[in-house]
């Protein structure tokens, strides 16, 4: 039998075993102090898991303590399953982002499906009804055989989940760079709504409670490979070997529907998903919340394979699980419940006063630890920071002048290019419609969700410009959180709050370390000046191969609220001679621009620069617009520039074109990444009122012919292009580049 | 000619959540003598003769498509026929 | 007149149905449990799109073994009129209620988009409100909606009229025949992959849906006066 | 104890979306002497002893469930087990 094959608590310290765990010498040390004795497997197991990076966020605590977190309408910020803003009515929105990079490194259709999974169960186990699923996503370049298996895997296994759950997958993002060709970026979102009386929160307290588990078997689930001791202790079996976690999206739904309804009965006490570390991290988290303890007899726990030991059980990552905090002599109510949806509810402990994490197996005690010391206690690192060289480098470079011979084909060859090209590859995988509240589907900049039964709508987006970030993590850190203001604007929707999932190298290197810093610093400040607190996030650090980590990628979710159905927009021309603004100044700043990359294969140099006051400036006027109803489209400028902006207006509107034109340095105005700026068509009736409300310039006109044509101011042709002819390259790219032989 | 069989199940520990449906539809029909169900994939190939070793070829396909060996093992059947 | 909305275990577009009726048509609708005895009550019979029993094995072989499916097979016979939208479409076809069977996509790839139908027939209980020959456009979400029959069948559905929808310009899934919506022969049972009730509100980019659920309340109004 | 092999394969006339994918997918890797491919399901039953005979049982399953008639064909075999 496997427990006996256990490495004792003597071997432990002495063969030093806690190290493949993860724990340091000094970590077992405090261990050993905590508990006033050595730990045995199974609790080694226990801190290993609840001291990791992903359980703790021991080496970013002291970084996320920089955002800002709080707002009159922010009802629960960092901290729980997902955060929550109020958007009046007794309504709240809430929501998370979450990443699941490595599984999905490893079986990527899997990986991405059980990573969509986890971030639904954190919103539904607040109480909120999931309304809808974003994603962000990075490859390498869409070239290698790898990289198109992980891309069309990842896509596939979001689409299975969430198609399955009901949820409609509205938006999101995908970049392609060599820096994650061994390591993609898999973030999933959720958004959810509750009624502010229904919020739920994971705690486990009231002596005596009876502590329940639903949802699927527990199995040998994702337990760490490196936490066998050793290959030879295991050498009975393959089917030993940790294995991979799969998604089961029905089982999802039915405990989505059971726990939407259990949380109205007054017979729950609190509610958790076992996410990472599954059984430890929900029931030690809610019970430390709670200043409680937790006892539990892991021989009741519901398993799917014979002979499992506590420490298998205690880190089995089995997905679609729940655990429950009920009202002691309310247990049938619970049962029932569960049952009508053909889930069998278990209690397997109940709640104590003695602030212990408490295990029986077999009739012995298998664990005994202080819960205080795996969740609110567990050891904080400030590790230490260094800018790196090439930091410095890039900044001290001279600015970098693009040539561009030809402007029409380097216009379509940035329309090729996979992170400019449609997504509709992508998105028409996902169900974006069920539920049938998607007024904006995938394609404009936001996509917008209305509120049944009010006259409101949310805005919701992903985004980050990861080679700004890396280029300048703090000054790309306040891009990030702009650019994703910039998309709810251009909805009609006034910017809420953030959610964030910060995707860095190993944070043991101080130049990586620097970078998370840095970044954080520019997010939080953009989060100020916007007015967008961060409720919700997650950090995956370690996203290296071979000792090269991926760009620095804190993605931001943002979700804003449309205040009237009527102010929804989105970003295509509506109507032939309707007036063409631009809102912003072109400059010269080419740093990790896609023409950078395009001409030289690499970026370097300056990120563009931004001007929080005047970014904040623009987005009220524009958003000030959009409500008084002088707006007919709405675009940010973007990755690629004017140019590439003013073709997506273009190529998303039947049968129009555009007639504008520039004055300035050709290559600059069509191709500059210059910050806080759009392209807005207006109606002529509303011209006055426009122009009273939004500094902009004009630049021409919305036209019937479908022909994108810029000129300069001469009058001379720069750009004269067939909408068509834009639209089957931007549109053929992503499905040709799949098709095509490597 | 070759025939060949594949059969392409998930390995033992990881979870059948087909399997696990289908038992319970059969419960539900009232076979309750049914213990288990995997699902796993049957995969027939006819592959022309050529010249390279026809088993090594299969095992080929096998890692590099036919199964997820991460989450799957495999299995096949090779049978020589005269092609009408 | 008074729908009732079939919910099985997987479920997902119910809600979607629901408000449809609700909402845009403004009739009476309630949601009905997989496991109910009987649909005496109500007049209509809606089965919504979905992942019942998670689409495992086959889509909708396993909720056709649904208690629900007994009184469903009484209302069939009664003439009700009964409409299986997506999953519906595959529970009616794994039932025998409608013939042939669905294999998986093309592309095998499940696809999410508005398309363009062909009403084939608009003297049909579901259709009346509709041009012969009109064309609409009807989201489509599926994996599975590659419909097949054996050639028998396919002579049989083309010379009763039993194809109601055909996808124009486009087929998104290979169907045969570009079918993408048939009824039974007595005319009172449709299956079809598109989702009219997502195309009930031009917010959310069409309604040319509604005109679906309007003849099924046209048929019925006419039916009861006839009767009363 | 019973083991129960169930072969679940689309009917020959029926056009094998998935196989003709696989087919394509296994050209492109330049497995050229690959001819055809048809893909179908693979099942494993462990099913208890009871009153009713274990043949009948299980053609009764297939031709309920496990099986869709209309495009499918299906095979089984069935290997008493003695339990552990
Ligand atoms: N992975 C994805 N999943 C869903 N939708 C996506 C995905 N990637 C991109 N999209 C959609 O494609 C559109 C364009 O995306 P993107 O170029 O990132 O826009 P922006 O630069 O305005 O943020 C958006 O509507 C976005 O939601
Ligand atoms: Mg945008």
């Amino acid at each position: 039998m496997s427990l006996m094959l256990e490495p004792s608590p003597t071997l432990i310290k002495e063969e030093k075993i806690y190290r493949d765990m993860g724990l340091t010498d000094e970590e077992f040390a405090m261990i050993e102090k905590i508990l006033g004795r050595l730990p045995n497997y199974t609790e080694t197991g226990i801190f290993s898991v609840m001291w990791s990076e992903h359980c703790s966020y021991k080496n970013s605590k002291p970084v996320l303590k920089k955002f800002p977190t709080e707002g009159e309408k922010v009802l629960q910020g960092p901290g729980e399953g997902a955060g929550i803003v109020d958007i009046g009515d007794g309504l709240a929105v809430v929501f998370k982002i979450e990443s699941h990079n490595h599984p999905s490194a490893i079986e990527p259709y899997q990986g991405a499906a059980t990573g969509v999974g986890g971030i639904i169960r954190d919103v539904f186990s607040m109480g909120a009804r999931p309304i809808a699923l974003l994603n962000s996503l990075r490859f390498g370049e869409l070239t290698s055989p790898r990289v198109k298996y992980l891309f069309e895997n990842v896509v596939a296994g979001i689409a299975g989940y969430g198609n399955c759950v009901g949820i409609p997958t509205v938006g999101g993002e995908v970049q392609f760079d060599p820096a994650y060709e061994g390591n993609p970026l898999v973030n999933a979102m959720c958004v959810g709504i509750i009624r502010h009386e229904e919020i739920q929160r994971g705690v486990a307290s009231g002596v005596g409670n009876t502590v329940m588990y639903v949802g699927a078997k527990t199995g040998r689930d994702g337990i760490h490979g490196a936490t066998f001791a050793s290959e030879e202790l295991t050498e009975q079996s393959e089917e030993k070997r940790p294995a991979v976690q799969v998604g089961d999206p029905f089982m999802e739904k039915l405990l989505l529907e059971a726990c939407l309804e259990v949380v109205k009965s007054d017979a729950l006490v609190g509610i958790q998903d076992m996410g990472a570390a599954g059984l430890t991290s929900s029931s030690a988290e809610m019970a430390s919340k709670a200043g409680f303890g937790i006892e539990m007899n892991l021989d009741l726990v519901p398993q799917r394979e014979a002979g499992m030991t506590p420490y298998e059980m205690m880190l089995s990552e089995s997905q679609e699980r729940m655990l429950l905090v009920v009202k002691k002599g309310r247990e049938q109510e619970i049962y029932d419940l569960f049952a009508k949806y053909g889930l069998e509810a278990k209690a397997i402990g109940k709640v104590t006063d003695d602030k212990m994490l408490r295990l029986y197996f077999r009739g012995e005690v298998a664990a005994e630890i202080p819960v205080d010391a795996l969740a609110k206690d567990a050891p904080v690192y400030h590790k230490p920071s260094k800018e790196p060289a090439y930091y410095r480098e890039f900044q001290e470079m001279a600015p970098y002048v693009p040539t561009v011979e030809n402007y029409e084909e380097t216009l379509l060859s940035l329309l090729a290019q996979p992170t400019i090209a449609s997504k509709e590859w992508v998105y028409e995988q996902y169900d974006y419609m069920v539920r049938t509240n998607t007024v904006v589907a995938p394609g404009s900049d936001a996509a917008v969700i209305r509120i049944r039964g009010t006259n409101k709508a949310l805005a919701m987006t992903t985004d980050c410009n990861s080679r700004y970030i890396y280029l300048d993590p703090e000054t790309g850190g306040k891009i990030a959180v702009a650019e994703a203001a910039r998309n709810v604007v251009c909805s009609g929707a006034k910017p809420l709050a953030i959610t964030d999932c910060l995707n860095f190298g190993n944070p043991e290197k101080p130049e990586i370390f620097w970078q998370l810093e840095k970044a954080v610093d520019g997010m939080s400040a953009a989060c100020r000046m916007l007015e967008t607190p961060v409720i919700s996030g997650n950090v995956s650090l370690y996203n290296e191969t071979n000792g090269e980590a991926v760009y620095p990628t804190p993605v931001v979710g943002m979700v804003g609220l449309v205040e009237d159905l009527a102010h929804i927009t989105t970003q295509e021309f509506k109507q032939a001679g309707d007036l063409i603004y631009v809102i912003g100044e072109a400059k010269p700043e080419f740093g990790g621009s896609e023409l950078q990359k395009l001409l030289n294969g690499n970026i370097f140099g300056k990120a563009p620069s931004l001007d929080l006051e005047i970014e904040v400036t623009r987005q009220k006027e524009l958003l000030a617009a959009i409500r008084a109803g002088v707006v007919a489209s709405a675009h940010d400028i973007a990755e690629g520039g004017f140019a590439v902006a003013l073709a997506e207006c273009v190529m998303n509107a039947n049968g129009l074109g555009a007639k504008v034109t520039i004055n300035g340095d050709a290559v600059t105005e069509l191709f500059s990444e210059a910050q806080s700026r759009f392209i807005v068509s207006v109606k002529k009736e509303h011209q006055a009122e426009f122009e009273r409300l939004v500094e902009a310039k004009l630049i021409g006109e919305v036209t019937a012919d479908a022909l994108l044509h810029i000129e300069n101011e001469q009058g001379e042709k720069v750009v004269h292009l067939p909408v068509e002819q834009m639209r089957s390259v931007w549109k053929g790219a992503i499905p040709c580049l799949l098709k095509s032989k490597a | 000619m070759y025939k060949v069989k594949v059969y392409v199940t998930l390995r033992e520990s990881v979870l059948d959540p087909q399997g696990t449906a289908v038992k319970g539809a059969l419960h539900s029909l009232s076979y309750n003598e049914v213990k288990d169900v995997r699902i796993g994939k049957f995969m027939e190939l006819m592959i022309e003769k050529s010249e390279r070793n026809i088993d090594e070829l299969v095992r080929e396909m096998c890692e590099k498509l036919l199964a997820n060996t991460v989450i799957e093992d495999y299995r096949y059947e090779i049978e020589e026929v005269v092609t009408q | 007149m008074k729908f009732a909305v079939i919910v099985f275990p997987g479920s997902n577009c119910d809600v979607d149905m629901y408000h449809a009726i609700k909402d845009e048509l403004g009739e009476e609708v309630e949601y009905v449990w997989h496991d109910a005895e009987s649909l005496d009550e109500f007049d209509g019979i809606l089965l919504p799109g979905g992942f019942s029993y998670g689409d495992y094995l086959r889509s909708g072989a396993i909720a056709r073994f649904s208690n629900v499916m007994k009184a469903i097979m009484k209302a069939a016979e009664e003439g009700k009129p009964i409409l299986g939208v997506c999953n519906g479409f595959q529970i009616l076809l794994e039932a025998g209620l409608l013939p042939g069977a669905m294999r998986r996509n093309n592309s095998l790839k499940f696809i999410c988009r508005p398309v363009e139908l062909r009403v084939e027939n608009n003297e049909t209980m579901f259709t009346s409100a509709y041009e012969m020959g009109e064309i609409i456009t009807i989201p489509i979400a599926h994996g599975e909606g590659n419909y097949y029959c054996e050639q028998e069948t396919l002579n049989k559905l083309i010379a009763n009229r039993q194809i109601v929808f055909r996808y124009h310009n486009e087929n998104p899934n290979g169907s045969l025949e570009d079918i993408a919506g048939i009824i039974n022969e007595k005319g009172n049972v449709l299956g079809m992959m598109p989702h009219p009730e997502r195309a009930v509100d031009e917010l959310l980019g069409s309604a040319d849906g509604l005109k679906l659920f309007q003849s099924i309340v046209k048929y019925w109004r006419e039916a009861h006066v006839v009767n009363a």
